[in-house]
């Protein structure tokens, strides 16, 4: 293969409509960016944050969570939930130095296999662009993640109540 | 390292896999990887030799546990599984890895898609060291059944489990069953009587011992799961007592007032004050509706009350709203449609120009029951009209209104065409179409019949209605202007009757219907079936089934077969008695538990109860869904999700990045 | 779109126009044919083809037929066909286009209307050379070349009667800042643009 | 309240009497409009017609001066009362913003005259707009002193007011009703007539006579046969077609109309009892007198 730099993405897919979608688009035989590895969840509710920073931590690129259309959670309203936390996780990755691409949240039907696949397409353009995240430099190395990582994922969890 | 002994099978799939995995060098790479015993490959695993290979395997290597790298787990996993408990292994002691679907069916870069297969099966090996042996849970299946809409398809699904011999609740919103269907004349393309082949039905339901009719009622509430629903419903108050009430219609013939109908009637008949939609209606007895009604505007008239026969009155002008709570296993939804609201496009000119009707009036029109006793006149109720246009596609294939095609109204349009060539022979017909779509049993032949009936066919969507005459022949006249595609030319036709053939929307509240009842709804409001093709009758929430127009639009023939297939698939259930539901739930350690509550509230199914006195919450087993919500939620991570618990998905992570994995520095938190 | 390797060919007509038509997507290929532009168009009764009918011979590739055709010069640019185009086909836009392309390919002078273009030449003159547009040059100037009699007309009934009542000024106004005008629409020139 | 204004080549002198009735009306509704510092032509429906680009810079040359222009945190409104100018200057904004391409050229050309436009950093209202939406009829009542009593107006909109599709649009684009209310509000009644959406011929009476004259009879016509008194417009190039060519559309198709058109600025002002003068009357080709006349009668049957 050539030498450009081929990101690993992490992907949560809920069983229902995410999963699903990424089913269609293999079977419509629908080409796109394979460097999307799936790890097939519930619900995109069950995204616990530390999944996706043990994930970032341990080699990943990139996070992409996928889950129902709001309105149209299989379980009514996982996919708010997790919504909502990975609005949070944003906020504390964008203060850890991590490019806000590289987390990424996408809502798919069970028929919109063609959605899933371009979303990939288009996240692995863009990290390919930012290149290889490195946690321990950009994270631990720029150091004092800690001072931040503490609090906000007290905020994470307080947002819940 | 766990003591766990794992076999590996990776699935060529005939070629559909190994032509661009290289499934040999997947299957000896995994060989190489912990806990790996055995690692195989083979052409079919899903076949009955492939799966006796893990029966072997498990008998003779003594495997504990066992990966699958083949095809999507909503294809085969269920197959392995079986396989595994034959082998007597805890079916749950199986994962499966998708490298077909999400991975050599998307790309052809041979080395990437090897890539990805290592890493999704490594990520399963990983995970299933974990896994716990887990046992389905049964659910006992409440034989009576919820249906949702007494129209056409609601009806059918109705009768056909009563005569199975199941209780059914059939609620309908409006005071009689009925729907659309009855509101129509005739039925294309064998044009027999609408009335005449739906009032024997309405008929059976009222009557029916096994069907609990009720009508003027909604679902306010459902709470449970498959298999055992509770629906709280409200029966909105008639101000008529159905127990002494004899539907003599004394009490309407007696009411002095007299409104618009603008629900059964189309606005095109009047109806009296305290009313019954129409003459064959189900249940007989009428409803009152205080909005016009003087005696609840003013205080005054009960002429209904003073002229009712029964004894004791079956007039109750006290009778309030009452909820009514029913226990079902199973709903059936047919909430039918709402029609096009042809006001939305003003160039066709609807309620500016007088003589512009919608199809549902032309509809009330044409039946001999209905305000005209089925003559076709214009808005001044007197003339006939000598030519009519019929437009095509009024608010249907259209991205500024709805992009889909109605499907029913080129039918419906060519009925309309041979009705007005049967009322008023003679009249001059035009339909306008952008293509003409007729299939069905005998459609296509009754496009041909209005062909022979001298129907002027002009082949081009129109571009407005309009009063604005240009020359002589137009005054007076309406003019539909369109382009006749076939000739290329534009034309501009003078009509004196111009009938939109509105489609179909899904009902106006279709998105808060389907978040009552916890199950999808497309972008057009329509419900979402579980599959397209193999299950358009079950949605994504067991338990839950959905028929007719309220799925998408469709005539009377495929209402009565999806009501009907419901009906069907409702009745194996109940038949079985119980089901065995996946056993994928949360519970919560009782003594780790600190009682911050904050998982009480992320469970949308209530199946997070707080116990006080020991100050711990605890999941309700049966409520539990299974989501995981509260699972990712516990600040103290002590909730487990069965079958998806921490320890599985973190290593799951750590197995799927096996190439790229970098031993992490200590961060707190972990 | 979502494809791992493009197969690479020749740029289609229909292609040739979506590119040369402002905005993201003027979703020329999504026409279904209905009609509904030829049933609006105002002056659809003169065109030699619809502007359904110029859509499909876009599809068929009929380059020559299309540019030669008068449809776009008859466009009055009213847009109901864009409002009422079920497909959202950006119908006028696309107009201008063909008018643009016709230009190009010299093709237009063989349509039933040369003078057309003639006018929006003579016009934009005035607006390069002044700035603002100047009707009183405009119409003369446009008529004499290309119906003389009606020039002769416009100087003695209407042009005079707007004289008359001062809505026509004799000498054409200029910006200040011409130079400036003159150097960006160069500039345009020079970069060619989409097309 | 404070907008950019761009009048367009027509307001300096065919439809003067627009610019001037627009500048007395502006004035007791509190508008204050500030004239783009040397705009230029926007190129009309020719400009684009011939070269692409180029057609986009010129409109944009405006854009950029206005965006430029200090507006008194009106959100940088410019407003244009000429129909054809209003939908030049909106489309080449929005174009821009849709296509980066098109934004990063048009640019490049903006700067050889050292200017530059960051698309939708101007939001172009057409005059009517800001007249019934920011003002509002309440507002307009209030300064009515001579309600336009027995008159029957017929509101003319045109095409390019409240069309295209793809660019929101502030009134119905198929059959708008803005200007019937505001018509409404200064006392007058008014004929709600089928065509008031429909094209004037815009240019087509330099290109083809037979098709504009056509256009315009239908719409003379169709005001008439609803017996209207006088036609309000709201853009320079369908008052100059109905007003201009009324007398060649007699001759060609031997009808005798007499109706006067007139700008709907024009109409406010006589509402508000300002002198026909100080609101460009008399410039129409046909004779606004007898509206004047009428509007005077009902005044005296009133009192």
């Amino acid at each position: 293969m050539n030498e450009q730099f081929e990101p690993v993405i992490v992907g949560f897919l809920c069983n229902w409509c995410s999963y699903r979608a990424a089913d269609l688009a293999g079977t419509a035989r629908i080409h796109y960016a394979p460097n999307m590895r799936d790890i097939r969840v519930m619900c995109s509710g069950r995204v616990d944050p530390q999944f996706v920073l043990k994930a970032l931590r341990e080699g990943a690129d990139g996070v992409m969570i996928a889950g129902c259309h709001p309105g149209e959670c299989h379980y009514v309203s996982g996919n708010i939930k997790a919504l909502r936390r990975y609005i949070l996780l944003k906020k504390m990755l964008k203060q850890l130095g991590v490019e806000e691409e590289r987390v990424q949240i996408v809502w798919a039907s069970a028929s919109e296999g063609i959605i899933l696949a371009e979303a990939v397409n288009k996240m692995t353009e863009q990290i390919r662009k930012l290149g290889p995240l490195d946690w321990n430099k950009t994270v631990l190395g720029g150091g004092n993640g800690y001072g931040k990582l503490a609090p906000i994922e007290a905020e994470v969890e307080a947002e819940e109540v | 390292m766990s003591e766990e002994k794992v076999g590996v099978y990776i699935c060529h799939c005939g070629t559909n896999i190994a032509k661009t995995v290289d499934v040999e060098e997947v299957a000896t790479w995994a060989g190489e990887q912990p806990n790996v015993e055995i690692a195989r490959e083979y052409k079919f695993m899903c076949s009955s030799l492939g799966q006796d290979l893990i029966e072997e395997d498990i008998k003779e290597k003594g495997l504990t546990r066992v990966v699958v790298s083949s095809c999507s787990p909503h294809m085969h996993e269920k197959t392995f599984r079986t396989a595994c408990e034959r082998g007597g292994l805890n079916p749950f002691f199986f994962e499966m890895a998708n490298i077909r679907e999400h991975d050599s069916w998307i790309t052809d870069d041979k080395e990437a898609a090897t890539k990805k297969a290592k890493a999704l099966t490594n990520a399963a090996i990983e995970r299933v060291v974990h896994h716990q042996p887990l046992e389905p849970i049964p659910v006992e299946i409440n034989p009576n059944t919820l249906v949702v809409g007494g129209g056409i398809s609601g009806i059918t699904a109705a009768l056909e489990l009563a005569d199975a011999g199941y209780h059914v609740y059939l609620v309908e919103r409006e005071p009689s069953i009925g729907g659309h269907m009855a509101q129509l004349d005739k039925t294309f393309p064998t044009l027999d009587c609408s009335a005449c082949i739906l009032t024997p039905k309405m008929v059976d339901v009222g009557q029916h011992p096994n069907i609990t009719l009720l009508t003027y009622s909604e679902v306010e509430k459902v709470d449970g799961y498959l298999g055992n629903y509770t629906v709280a419903v409200r029966k909105k108050a008639r101000y008529v007592d159905e127990e002494h009430c004899t539907g003599c219609g004394i009490c309407i013939e007696k009411c002095p007032f007299k409104v618009i109908d603008n629900i059964f009637e189309a606005g095109l008949g009047e109806r009296k004050v305290i009313y019954r939609p129409f003459p064959q209606a189900v249940p007989k007895y009428p409803v009152i509706d205080t909005e016009n009604c003087v005696y609840f505007q003013r205080g005054k008239c009960k002429a209904c009350q003073l002229f009712c026969p029964t004894e004791p009155n079956s007039i109750d002008f006290e009778q309030k709203d009452e909820i009514i709570q029913i226990q079902v296993g199973n709903i059936i939804l047919a909430t039918g449609y709402d029609l096009f609201d042809t006001r939305r496009i003003p160039q066709y000119g609807y309620g500016r120009l007088a003589n512009v009707f919608t199809s549902l009036e032309f509809e009330r029109m044409v039946n001999a029951a209905g305000p005209t006793d089925g003559k076709i006149l214009l808005r001044d109720m007197e003339t006939a009209p000598e030519t009519v246009a019929i437009v095509h596609c009024v608010g249907s294939r259209d991205k500024n209104y709805n992009e889909y095609c109605s499907k029913v109204c080129c039918m419906y349009s060519l009925k309309f065409a041979h009705l007005v060539h049967e009322r008023l022979p003679g009249a001059e017909v035009y339909n306008f179409y952008i293509d003409m779509r007729t299939p069905g049993k005998g459609y296509e032949e009754f496009y041909h019949r209005l062909l022979e009936e001298g129907t002027h066919f002009i082949r081009g969507r129109v571009a407005e209605v309009t009063d604005a005459a240009r020359n002589p022949g137009e005054e007076g006249k309406l003019i539909v202007q369109a382009e006749d595609t076939l000739i290329g030319k534009q034309r501009r036709i003078p009509v004196d009757m111009v009938i939109l053939s509105a489609g179909i929307e899904a009902r106006s509240d279709s998105k808060e219907i389907s978040q009552l009842f916890k199950m999808g709804c497309d972008f057009d409001g329509f419900f979402i079936e579980r599959h397209p093709k193999l299950d358009p009758i079950a949605t994504m929430t067991d338990g839950i089934y959905i028929a007719g127009t309220c799925q998408g639009p469709k005539d009377i023939p495929e209402s009565v077969s999806q009501g009907a297939a419901a009906a069907a698939r409702v009745s194996s259930l109940i038949s079985r008695g119980t089901v065995m539901m996946e056993p994928i739930r949360a519970s919560i350690n009782q003594e780790e538990c600190s009682g911050c509550r904050i998982c009480n509230n992320m469970c949308p199914y209530n199946a997070i109860v707080f116990h006080e006195d020991r100050h711990v919450s605890e999941v309700i087993t049966a409520l539990c869904q299974g989501c995981g919500t509260c699972v990712a939620a516990c600040p103290s991570g002590i909730i487990s999700g069965a079958h998806f618990t921490n320890d599985q998905v973190l290593s799951e992570i750590e197995g799927i990045l096996w190439d790229v994995r970098k031993q992490p520095e200590l961060v707190p938190g972990d | 779109m979502v494809t791992a390797s493009p197969t690479v060919r020749a740029q289609t007509f229909l292609e040739e126009v979506v590119a040369a038509t402002p905005g993201s997507d003027p979703h020329l290929q999504d026409c279904i044919q209905c009609g509904t532009c030829g049933g609006s168009c105002p002056s659809g009764a003169d065109m030699d083809h619809t502007p359904r009918a110029l859509f499909a011979m876009i599809g068929a590739g009929m380059k020559d037929q299309v540019l030669r055709s008068n449809t776009p010069w008859y466009c009055v640019s009213c847009y109901f066909c864009m409002v009422r185009c079920p497909q959202e086909v950006h119908i006028t836009d696309i107009m201008y286009t063909l008018k643009r392309m016709a230009i190009k390919n010299g093709l237009y002078k063989e349509s039933t209307t040369p003078s057309a273009a003639g006018f929006s030449e003579t016009f934009i003159d005035y607006v390069e050379n002044y700035g603002r547009s100047f009707e009183f040059g405009l119409a003369t100037r446009y008529h004499l070349r290309y119906h003389p009699v009606k020039a002769v007309e416009m100087a003695t009934g209407m042009g005079f009667d707007m004289y008359r009542k001062g809505r026509m000024d004799i000498t054409p106004t200029r910006i200040k800042n011409l130079n400036q005008l003159k150097a960006i629409l160069d500039k345009a020139k020079e970069i060619g643009g989409t097309e | 309240m404070k907008y950019g204004y761009y009048p367009g080549c027509s307001l300096e002198r065919n439809a003067y009497a627009y610019h001037q009735s627009a500048m007395a009306v502006a004035e007791p509704l509190g508008i204050d409009f500030i004239e783009v510092e040397d705009w230029n032509c926007c190129g009309a429906t020719e400009y684009i017609t011939i070269d692409l680009l180029p057609a986009y810079a010129l409109v944009s040359r405006n854009l950029a001066i206005a965006a430029k222009q200090e507006q008194n945190g009106n959100g940088n409104q410019l407003v244009a009362p000429c129909s054809a100018c209003f939908l030049n200057l909106k489309k080449a904004d929005h174009y821009m913003s849709e296509s980066p391409e098109l934004s990063e050229q048009v640019n490049q050309a903006l700067a050889a005259g050292d200017l530059n436009y960051e698309p939708g950093s101007v939001t172009v209202r057409h005059l009517l707009d800001i007249i019934v939406t920011d003002i509002g009829f309440n507002n307009i009542e209030s300064k009515v002193t001579k309600p336009l009593t027995n008159l029957r107006i017929a509101p003319y909109y045109g095409c390019l007011m409240v069309r295209p599709a793809n660019i929101e649009s502030f009134d119905n684009q198929e059959y708008p009703n803005s200007l019937d209310k505001l018509m409404k509000s200064l006392g007058a009644q008014v004929v709600d007539y089928p065509l008031k959406a429909h094209c004037c011929g815009g240019h087509m009476t330099q290109i083809s006579e037979n098709v504009a004259l056509g256009l315009i009879q239908r719409l003379l016509k169709n005001a008439v046969d609803y017996d209207a008194d006088a036609i309000a417009t709201v853009c320079p190039m369908c008052q100059l077609n109905l007003d201009a060519y009324q007398d060649a559309v007699n001759k060609r198709y031997g009808t005798n109309y007499r109706l006067p058109i007139l700008y709907f600025t024009q109409l406010m002002g006589i509402a508000f009892g300002m002198p026909p003068t100080e609101l460009g009357f008399g410039k129409e080709i046909v004779d606004a007198k007898p509206v004047l006349d009428k509007i005077e009668r009902g005044r005296l049957e009133n009192e």
